[in-house]
């Protein structure tokens, strides 16, 4: 009978890893951006949580993924508030257009 | 012995003094310009004196170079102490000068040309405050690297010429003045960085016991670098002869080759001058360039004998190059400034083939030398300064005849021309004679190589003698003034001390004398192994 | 009679002219004429104190060697030799003191001559206080009594000729001689300096005595003969260049440019002659070799000059040729090893030839104020074409004239005679003993050229008509300042004061007081010894006395034949041998040689090394230089030189071969090294830069085009190129930045993997 | 338990005290309406509040507070003091900085971020636990990232936040990851308990390897180290110069001080340092080696981006990622000497580095420029801020008798003790180079249009105060340094290392 294992999640919390890098790098507009970001942390909480459950080791790694839930809200919040400032001053989203300081 | 005023040695009144002038000099209003003169010129003038007491008090007879004894007017006083820990040892930097026949002469040099500098600087008219403030600095900066006998202090006063430079040239400059400030600039301290490793290296390899303590004491004394006992057994510099050492031996040299300047090193100097007010070319003649010579007395030599007689060689071509190269560069330029810059170029050559002989008559040679050219280049370069005010322009084609015009001047010129060009009776001939006859005892045919500068020395010399001062007088220098007063008073002490020691040079020569000697048994015997001899 | 006195008189004869010198420097415009009298009596007191000194040394001290030094440096214990000082002072033997005497006639005279010559000079002060330094430079030479001092004086007499030739320096021309005459006498004194060094090098000092006891002790320059050679040749060289000797003779006719006095005060009678004197004093360490070189090369020199005199036209330039023919006699005759002939000949020569310039100068003196009268002033007065017929209108100096004439020709009951014949037979005894005929052949050749040259420019100066009528009556004859110094030449020209049998100067007084001194040469080396030499002397005088006589005689003959009762066309003669005549004419091109070679050879190596110096060694600092002010003014464009992008190859290339040099020096040069292996070392380091610099311009072509078509604005290389380059990544695309975290984040782990 | 949490609350006090003086300041804002000067001034009590307790800890003392969550050790404490400095300074060019009090800003905020910012970095130099790490980079990255966007109106502005908050997001979402794996492969969050893991266990090199180069993007975003820098021009050149000051010295102190300890903790190998004598690192994980070749990177690419600057905000940007390259040479070399270099440079660069931003401040508000080419003929307008600014670049150059000097002195003397000489040698060479840009400024303040005449510029007397206040520390630790580098030296010992 087929059981989930450790790997398994390994390799999923890797894949959303790289999904959610892949999404930072090519996505152009800055919510898409967040959402990646969002990705990647949730891969590291996958990762903290099997660990903590298949490794039978301490608690450390459940409650370290708690916080990070809530740090990401946090951040998030931040970060939707600075996109709504940038929409107001430069009538975009797009990060590609947003690039007065350079060099 | 000692001489003290306030508890306060001779050596530190001389190097600080030009501080207080410094400080007074920035108290003053900025309009009063001739208060601002005076008061540099008072101070240097008080330096000058207190090198005649040291010239009088100076006693001949010890020899100083590593032995703390025999040093003269020491003063000693802790400066930083950071206690130890289990990870690094107890530091102690020390507040340490003092002098002995290598540096004495430089003493004397140094605050001679200073006190010409504040007059040959009556006529800068931009930001006087600004200019003689920066002096004055400039002057701390010299004096302190010939009496400081503490690497760590050496070194900063080293690097705190640098500044005073910059903007000296940079500002009070001719039109690529910044071109020619930054170039002296980074090339020094490129040189000085370079500099900054050895001393390091040297720092962790020399310890010595605290006869209170009892523990083991890094230290940046020189005299304690030069003995080989105190090196930490495989410590980087330990030993003789080692990979290492030769890599600090050419990183120092080429901190101080940079200074002297030695080829292939020497491009920063022609720009410097001809871009540096008078006042500028003549300290940077006069004194800037025997930093670098003598530091490679003072700390090269002692400290790493082996090195310097293992690259004896190489020294004495470099030598050769630059007085040969540097002669018949010289005679290419239309420029007076540049080709009086690039004749001391020349001339330091000498002193380098001197040292490189490593016995008595090459080193006491090149400290003559080294003094010698300070007062004879310091002549020229005020010399053209003289007709540069007058004619602005330095164009050596484009004079002709000033003989008539201006005699008074002329007869300086002469004294200070057949001086350049080694003339028998003038300080420079027993200087480059002295080198020459030594250098010859080691390196035979690298010197009879060298004497070809001389022909060439001459010939560049009378031929701009001839072009500027003989022949017919053009129509637009008609009105051309006589030199003045003010700048006779810069012009004539100089030549009478160049035609005194070119007559008798012994009150020069028993400065150093005993030093000298014992520089050259030191570091034959600390070398380990002997001249090459050809 | 105690010697103090006569050091203390003859140090004063060495100050006083000084002296005169100081004050005419200092005080000589506010002086009534200049000072003139003062100087002149300061001479005339010094010329009284040397025959004093002179005579008293001679009856008194005849063979003896009166010394005097002081301690003038002093090194301290030097270490692995000790005690090291060093010691300067004068000499009072017989040569000295003759010499001193010869050099205080000769100066006080010519000053005397100098009042009326120079009459109303625009420099009449300076010009007397330089006579007076040359005086003063001249005693140093004659009195020292050590190497140094001898090349102290060696360098001042160059520098006070150097300024009396160019006394008239308004005239390129004379500024030029002054430059030419200095620099090729110190080409000659580098020689002199590399021979001293050879000698304080073995002998640590500087003192003739000492060094003289050294080798006769058998200590010599690194323990072989040939080095002694080398040295003493060496020491020579620096006669080579004071008395004008092949082939660094070039300069003494140029000399001519100054005023005539200074021409027969230094450039006939006393300074050229130093080199004569300086053989004389050091002539005991000559080896036999050494001897043979002087010999040849006063050989050469005589001939040569005797030939181009011929063709000159300029009455000095004739003079100043047969002067260094005289001067190569002499030496020729030292290096013969007629030591007291050689020397013998200087003294005389020196009184008539100085009396034959100041005739000359009269004459030149008459001509001028002619022409100036006349107010011409394209007509040369030195030129001889345009004299003649002058006879009747300056008697006093063509009687004078023809009595130098015939000194110098050799003819009996003059000194010239004399101490000629001397050396002749001295030559011929040399030829006797080693074979070595070419000398006395080319001796007697020279002395019958002298003899027709010299009436050749005495017929054609004062004989026949003159050229120009209204301009023979404007001719006056010189005044009394002028012509007393003449009649004492005159008279001091003949025989009776040097020997009173006009046919042999062997009886003379100076043979007796200057016998030629035994070499201290090692015995292997030494050439023939006195007595054996004066034996064949004995043999050859008589011989060589006809010879000379008939030579002479043709001589004359002939200069009368052509030139007074034009038996001989000369101008057809020169139109026959055109080629020989404009060879001698140009003075064998030597100076077209020189100056084609060393002057243009120097000046071109100056330019090429400026160019090397402001392109090559200073293009990494320029680079900096236009990156500082790119920089500052953020040109871009200051990078698009691609002059600079080579010569920062190049830097690097030099840096790596500097480097590599050290390095396989290190590897290859033992403790104690030869230059060899540097050379060597220099050699792979200079190898290995240009391969670096080849692969650098290979390699960075191709990089500059890359970078100038893609990224960045014509940044070529170093750092400002990176730092471009490194700037262009800020594109200010967040993501980009992302992508170059990850581009990291990749390289850094295989870093860490593969550590 | 409950008394070993009380223990810990008793030194918590700094941290607390900062808590508090930010909640403080909120009521006070909601209270008062926009009285800015009021806020900063309590502000400032609350700041010399806590730097008297953290004073109070300054025994010497090593103790680990809330199970070693929060580890109280000279190390941290002289951190802590250099950044309490900092925002202490940072409050104070505040209340002068036009640009922030233009536009009727409301600031109650701005002082209350600056306070968060402090504690979180407070955090991150005592943190000896991966996640308190990880939340105390959070609390002061989000505390920075709204304070680089505070110019609301200015469009600079706003975007410098965007680009930081993505930046700071990835990179430290990367390094959660990296966390997580180090977690998954040690069990455990505590760096002792890491440590240990590490000696005894064998653990699969390659992801030892990743988590750690995961981490090291972590650090390196903050300490902005190359390539993990490009952030820092944009947002210093965006943000407020107040803000730029504060992210260019307390976030990086912050950053290193985390930084240096978990790599010296994680990895310390007490076998070998007991016989070597220096924090050596686990046989066969030689992370210095990489740290070297970052250092090199950094301190190169700084420099050589900085000569093509313009703007001498950006300009400052560059040279403090080329100066951060230079601390990273310090670390590199893995000894209590090299950690002392590093405590030493940073005790004076941030004098240097902040009296440099407070005059480009100053001149900014009256030339109303940021741009070098504006400076011309600064050194005659403005004389005593021009010879300070000089003053302040001569001393992040290098050269005596500054007290930059010292830094680099005692930097470079680590180096070649340790004989990592061809790495002094690339140091040494890059603050040459580095020369070059600080050059400039002088060049156009003193050589430049000197002869034209100038209106002289006036400054208030305090703003004058603040500069000497700055200047005299940079230049009396040049020529007496003992105290500092006492003071230094005893602050090296980290809690658990010998």
């Amino acid at each position: 009978m087929f059981s989930v294992g450790l790997t398994h999640y390994l390799v999923l919390s890797a894949i959303l890893f790289s999904l959610g890098l892949f999404g930072v790098v090519t996505r152009r507009n800055a919510i898409l951006v967040l959402m990646g970001i969002e990705l990647i942390l949730n891969s590291a909480n996958i990762n903290f949580i099997a660990f903590s459950h298949y490794g039978k080791l301490n608690i450390d790694g459940q409650l370290a993924a708690v916080f990070v839930i809530i740090l990401a809200a946090a951040e998030a919040a931040v970060a939707l508030a600075i996109v709504l400032n940038i929409y107001k001053t430069f009538q975009t989203v797009n990060v590609d257009e947003i690039n007065k300081l350079k060099e | 012995m000692e001489l003290e005023f306030l508890n306060i040695g001779i050596l530190s009144w001389i190097t600080f003094l030009p501080i207080i002038g410094m400080i007074i000099v920035l108290i003053l209003p900025k309009t009063n310009w001739n208060s601002i003169r005076w008061t540099s010129a008072l101070f240097t003038g008080i330096q000058v004196i207190l090198a005649v007491i040291i010239f009088i008090n100076y006693n001949r007879t010890l020899p100083g170079v590593n032995d703390i004894n025999s040093f003269q007017f020491v003063e000693k006083v802790n400066w930083i102490t950071v206690q130890s820990f289990p990870w690094v040892g107890k530091i102690d930097i020390d507040y340490f000068v003092g002098i002995d026949g290598l540096s004495v002469a430089m003493v004397l040099l140094t605050a001679l040309i200073s006190f010409i500098a504040v007059f040959a600087s009556w006529n800068i008219d931009k930001a006087v405050k600004g200019y003689f403030a920066l002096l004055l600095l400039l002057d701390t900066g010299m004096m302190g690297v010939f009496v400081a006998l503490d690497f760590f202090l050496f070194y900063v006063f080293w690097e705190v010429m640098l500044l005073p430079m910059y903007f000296l040239i940079g500002i009070w400059g001719g039109p690529r003045r910044e071109y020619a400030a930054i170039k002296f600039f980074l090339y020094t301290l490129f040189g000085s960085v370079l500099m900054l490793l050895v001393m390091l290296a040297l720092y962790f390899s020399v310890t010595y016991v605290d006869p209170q303590t009892g523990e083991k004491v890094h230290t940046f004394n020189m005299l304690l670098m030069m003995n080989p006992a105190h090196y930490e057994p495989n410590s980087l510099l330990a030993g003789l002869h080692t990979f290492w050492r030769y890599i600090a031996y050419i990183g120092l040299f080429i901190g101080f080759a940079i200074k002297v300047p030695i080829f292939p090193f020497h491009t920063w100097l022609p720009d410097a001058h001809v871009e540096a007010p008078t006042a500028i070319s003549v300290i940077l003649a006069g004194v800037l360039l025997k930093m670098g010579t003598y530091g490679l007395l003072r700390i090269s030599y002692p400290m790493f004998p082996d090195a310097m007689v293992y690259f004896a060689v190489p020294l004495a071509i470099l030598g050769f190059i630059n007085i040969v190269y540097g002669a018949m560069v010289a005679m290419a330029q239309t420029d007076f400034k540049k080709l009086i810059a690039y004749s001391s170029i020349s001339h330091m050559g000498i002193v380098i083939l001197g040292m490189s002989a490593l016995n008595t008559q090459g080193v006491t040679g090149a400290i003559m030398q080294m003094f010698n050219h300070g007062t004879i280049t310091a002549m020229l370069f005020l010399i053209v300064g003289v007709i540069y005010d007058r004619a602005h322009t330095r164009g050596l084609n484009e004079f002709g005849g000033l003989a008539n015009q201006m005699p008074k001047y002329t007869g300086v010129v002469t004294v200070a021309f057949f001086a350049a060009l080694g003339l028998p009776g003038l300080s420079g001939f027993i200087s480059e004679a002295f080198a020459f006859l030594g250098a010859f005892q080691v390196h035979r045919w690298i010197t009879i190589a060298s004497t070809l500068g001389i022909v060439l020395t001459a010939a560049y010399m009378l031929w701009t003698l001839q072009r500027v001062f003989l022949g017919t007088l053009p129509e637009k220098w008609k009105t051309l003034p006589d030199i003045n007063g003010r700048e006779l008073f810069t012009l004539v002490p100089l030549a009478i001390i160049v035609i005194i020691l070119g007559i008798y040079p012994s009150p020069l020569i028993d400065l150093m004398n005993s030093s000298v000697n014992h520089l050259v048994e030191f570091v034959s015997n600390g070398a380990g192994m002997s001249m090459p001899k050809p | 009679m105690n010697q103090d006195l006569l050091v203390i008189l003859s140090i004063s004869n060495l100050l006083i002219p000084l002296l005169s010198f100081l004050i005419l420097i200092f005080f000589g415009k506010r002086l009534p004429r200049g000072g003139d009298s003062i100087a002149t009596t300061l001479l005339f007191i010094v010329l009284g104190s040397s025959f004093y000194v002179m005579f008293q040394k001679l009856m008194n001290f005849p063979d003896e060697a009166i010394q005097a030094s002081f301690k003038w440096v002093s090194f301290g214990n030097v270490p692995f030799i000790g005690q090291l000082d060093i010691h300067l002072g004068i000499v009072l033997d017989n040569l000295s003191v003759i010499m001193l005497t010869v050099v205080a006639i000769v100066s006080s005279l010519v000053h005397l001559f100098s009042i009326g010559y120079m009459k109303d000079d625009v420099r009449y002060s300076r010009y007397f206080a330089f006579l007076g330094f040359f005086t003063f430079s001249m005693s140093v030479i004659v009195l020292t009594n050590n190497f140094f001092t001898m090349y102290v004086g060696w360098e001042l007499v160059g520098i006070s000729s150097y300024l009396l030739i160019g006394h008239w320096y308004e005239k390129k021309s004379a500024s030029d001689a002054a430059i030419k005459a200095f620099i090729v006498n110190r080409i000659g004194d580098l020689g002199m300096f590399a021979g001293v060094m050879i000698i304080f090098f073995t002998f640590k000092t500087f003192s003739f005595d000492q060094i003289f006891n050294a080798i006769s002790s058998g200590n010599i320059p690194m323990g072989s003969e040939n080095w002694l050679t080398a040295a003493g040749i060496l020491i020579f060289c620096g006669a080579i260049g004071k008395s004008a000797q092949f082939p660094l003779h070039v300069w003494l006719p140029d000399a001519m440019e100054g005023p005539t006095p200074v021409s027969a005060l230094i450039h006939a009678a006393t300074m050229v002659a130093a080199g004569v004197y300086l053989v004389a004093r050091v002539f005991v360490m000559f080896t036999a070799d050494a001897l043979v070189f002087i010999a040849y090369i006063g050989a050469i020199t005589a001939f040569i000059s005797a030939t181009i005199a011929i063709a000159q036209n300029d009455i000095k330039k004739v003079l100043a040729y047969s002067t260094i023919s005289q001067l190569g006699y002499m030496i020729m005759g030292l290096g013969v090893g007629a030591y007291t002939a050689g020397f013998f000949h200087l003294t005389t020569h020196a009184m008539f030839k100085a009396g034959l310039f100041l005739g000359s100068g009269s004459v030149i003196h008459a001509m001028h104020h002619a022409l100036h009268h006349q107010h011409d002033h394209q007509t040369d007065p030195q030129d001889i074409r345009n004299m003649g017929g002058l006879r009747q209108k300056m008697p006093v100096t063509f009687w004078t004239f023809l009595i130098f004439t015939l000194a110098i020709s050799g003819v009996p009951f003059t000194s010239g005679f004399l101490s000629k014949d001397s050396i002749l037979a001295g030559t011929l005894a040399f030829g006797n003993l080693t074979g070595h005929y070419l000398i006395p052949i080319i001796g007697f050749f020279v002395a019958g050229l002298t003899a027709f040259y010299m009436f050749r420019l005495v017929i054609i100066t004062f004989l026949g008509e003159h050229k120009d009528n209204n301009r023979i009556v404007l001719i006056h004859e010189s005044p009394a300042v002028m012509t007393i110094p003449l009649i004492i030449f005159a008279v001091l020209s003949f025989f009776a004061f040097y020997s009173l049998n006009p046919f042999d100067a062997a009886e003379g007084w100076i043979y007796k007081v200057l016998p030629r001194p035994d070499s201290v040469v090692p015995l292997a080396s030494k050439a023939a010894s006195s007595d054996v030499f004066n034996e064949a002397l004995h043999h050859a005088h008589y011989p060589a006395m006809f010879l000379s006589l008939i030579i002479a005689g043709l001589g004359i003959l002939f200069a009368y034949i052509t030139y007074h009762w034009r038996k001989i066309d000369a101008d057809k003669v020169a139109e026959k041998f055109k080629p020989v005549y404009q060879f001698l004419l140009n003075k064998w091109y030597f100076d077209e040689l020189y100056g084609k070679i060393f002057v243009a050879g120097t000046h071109a190596t100056t330019r090429i090394l400026r160019w090397f110096d402001n392109n090559i060694i200073d293009g990494f600092v320029n680079n900096v230089g236009h990156w500082t002010v790119a920089i500052t003014l953020g040109y871009k464009e200051q990078w698009k030189y691609k002059t600079l992008s080579s010569t920062v190859y190049l830097t690097v290339a030099i840096i790596t071969s500097v480097l590599v040099t050290f390095f396989s020096a290190s590897s290859l040069w033992p403790a104690a090294s030869s230059i060899i292996n540097y050379l060597f070392a220099i050699i792979i380091g200079i190898i290995a830069g240009s391969l670096t610099f080849f692969g650098f311009w290979a390699g960075a072509g191709g990089f500059d085009k890359y970078i100038v078509d893609g990224l960045v604005n014509g940044v070529a290389y170093l750092s400002g190129f990176f730092g471009l380059v490194f700037r262009k990544f800020q594109t200010g695309k967040i993501q980009t930045y992302l992508i170059f975290v990850l581009f990291g984040f990749i390289v850094l782990y295989f870093i860490f993997r593969f550590l | 338990m409950l008394q070993q949490i009380i223990d810990s609350v008793r030194i918590f006090q700094p941290e607390i005290t900062l808590t508090l003086v930010a909640c403080v300041v909120i009521i006070l804002d909601l209270v008062f309406k926009n009285r800015p000067r009021m806020l900063a001034i309590t502000l400032l009590i609350g700041f010399f509040i806590t730097g008297y307790y953290l004073i109070q800890q300054m025994t010497g003392m090593t103790v680990s507070a809330f199970g070693n969550m929060f580890l109280i050790d000279p190390y941290s404490i002289f951190f802590r003091l250099l950044i309490l400095l900092t925002s202490i300074f940072i409050v104070v060019f505040s209340l002068m900085s036009a640009e922030l009090y233009n536009g009727k800003r409301k600031l109650g905020e701005y002082y209350v971020f600056i306070t968060t910012a402090t504690l979180g970095m407070f955090l991150m130099t005592g943190a000896g636990n991966l996640l308190m790490m990880y939340l105390a980079i959070e609390l002061t990255s989000i505390s920075s990232y709204i304070l680089a966007g505070y110019k609301k109106e200015v469009p600079d502005s706003n975007e410098a936040s965007l680009k930081y908050i993505i930046y700071g997001a990835v990179s430290s979402g990367m390094m959660l990851y990296g966390i997580s794996i180090i977690y998954g492969l040690t069990g455990s969050l505590d760096f002792y308990n890491i440590n240990t893991a590490f000696q005894t266990g064998e653990v699969n090199f390659l992801a030892l390897v990743a988590a750690n180069v995961l981490m090291i993007v972590g650090f390196g975003f903050k300490i902005s180290a190359v390539p993990f820098h490009f952030w820092t021009p944009d947002v210093y050149e965006g943000a407020p110069i107040t803000i730029t000051a504060f992210l260019s010295v307390a976030s990086k102190a912050a950053g290193f001080a985390i930084f240096m300890r978990y790599f010296f903790t994680a990895y310390y190998d007490p076998v070998t340092a007991a016989l070597s004598g220096t924090l050596a690192t686990l046989s066969g994980f030689d992370w210095n080696i990489i740290i070297a070749v970052i250092s090199v990177a950094t301190m190169t690419i700084g420099n050589f981006i900085a000569l093509w600057q313009t703007n001498l905000k950006r300009l400052l940007a560059y040279s403090s990622i080329a100066h951060a390259g230079y601390m990273l040479m310090g670390v590199v070399v893995l000894s209590s000497e090299g950690v002392a270099a590093v405590l030493i440079y940073f005790a004076v660069y941030l004098f240097m580095n902040l009296g440099a931003f407070f005059i480009v401040m100053l001149i900014a508000d009256k030339i109303g420029s940021e741009d070098i080419e504006s400076y011309k003929g600064l050194g005659y307008k403005a004389p005593f801020m021009a010879v300070s600014l000089s003053i302040f670049l001569i001393s992040l150059t290098g050269l005596p008798p500054t007290a930059g000097f010292i830094g680099k002195l005692y930097l470079f003397a680590a180096l070649i003790n340790h004989q990592w000489i061809w790495l002094a040698i690339i140091g040494v060479l890059n603050s040459v180079v580095s020369l070059y840009y600080y050059v400039k400024v002088f060049r156009n303040m003193f050589l430049r249009n000197i002869d034209e005449e100038h209106e002289q510029l006036k400054f208030n007397p305090i703003q004058v105060i603040i500069t000497i206040l700055l200047v005299a520390p940079t230049l009396i630790l040049g020529l007496y340094f003992s105290p500092l580098v006492n003071l230094a030296q005893a602050s090296v010992n980290i809690l658990g290392l010998k």
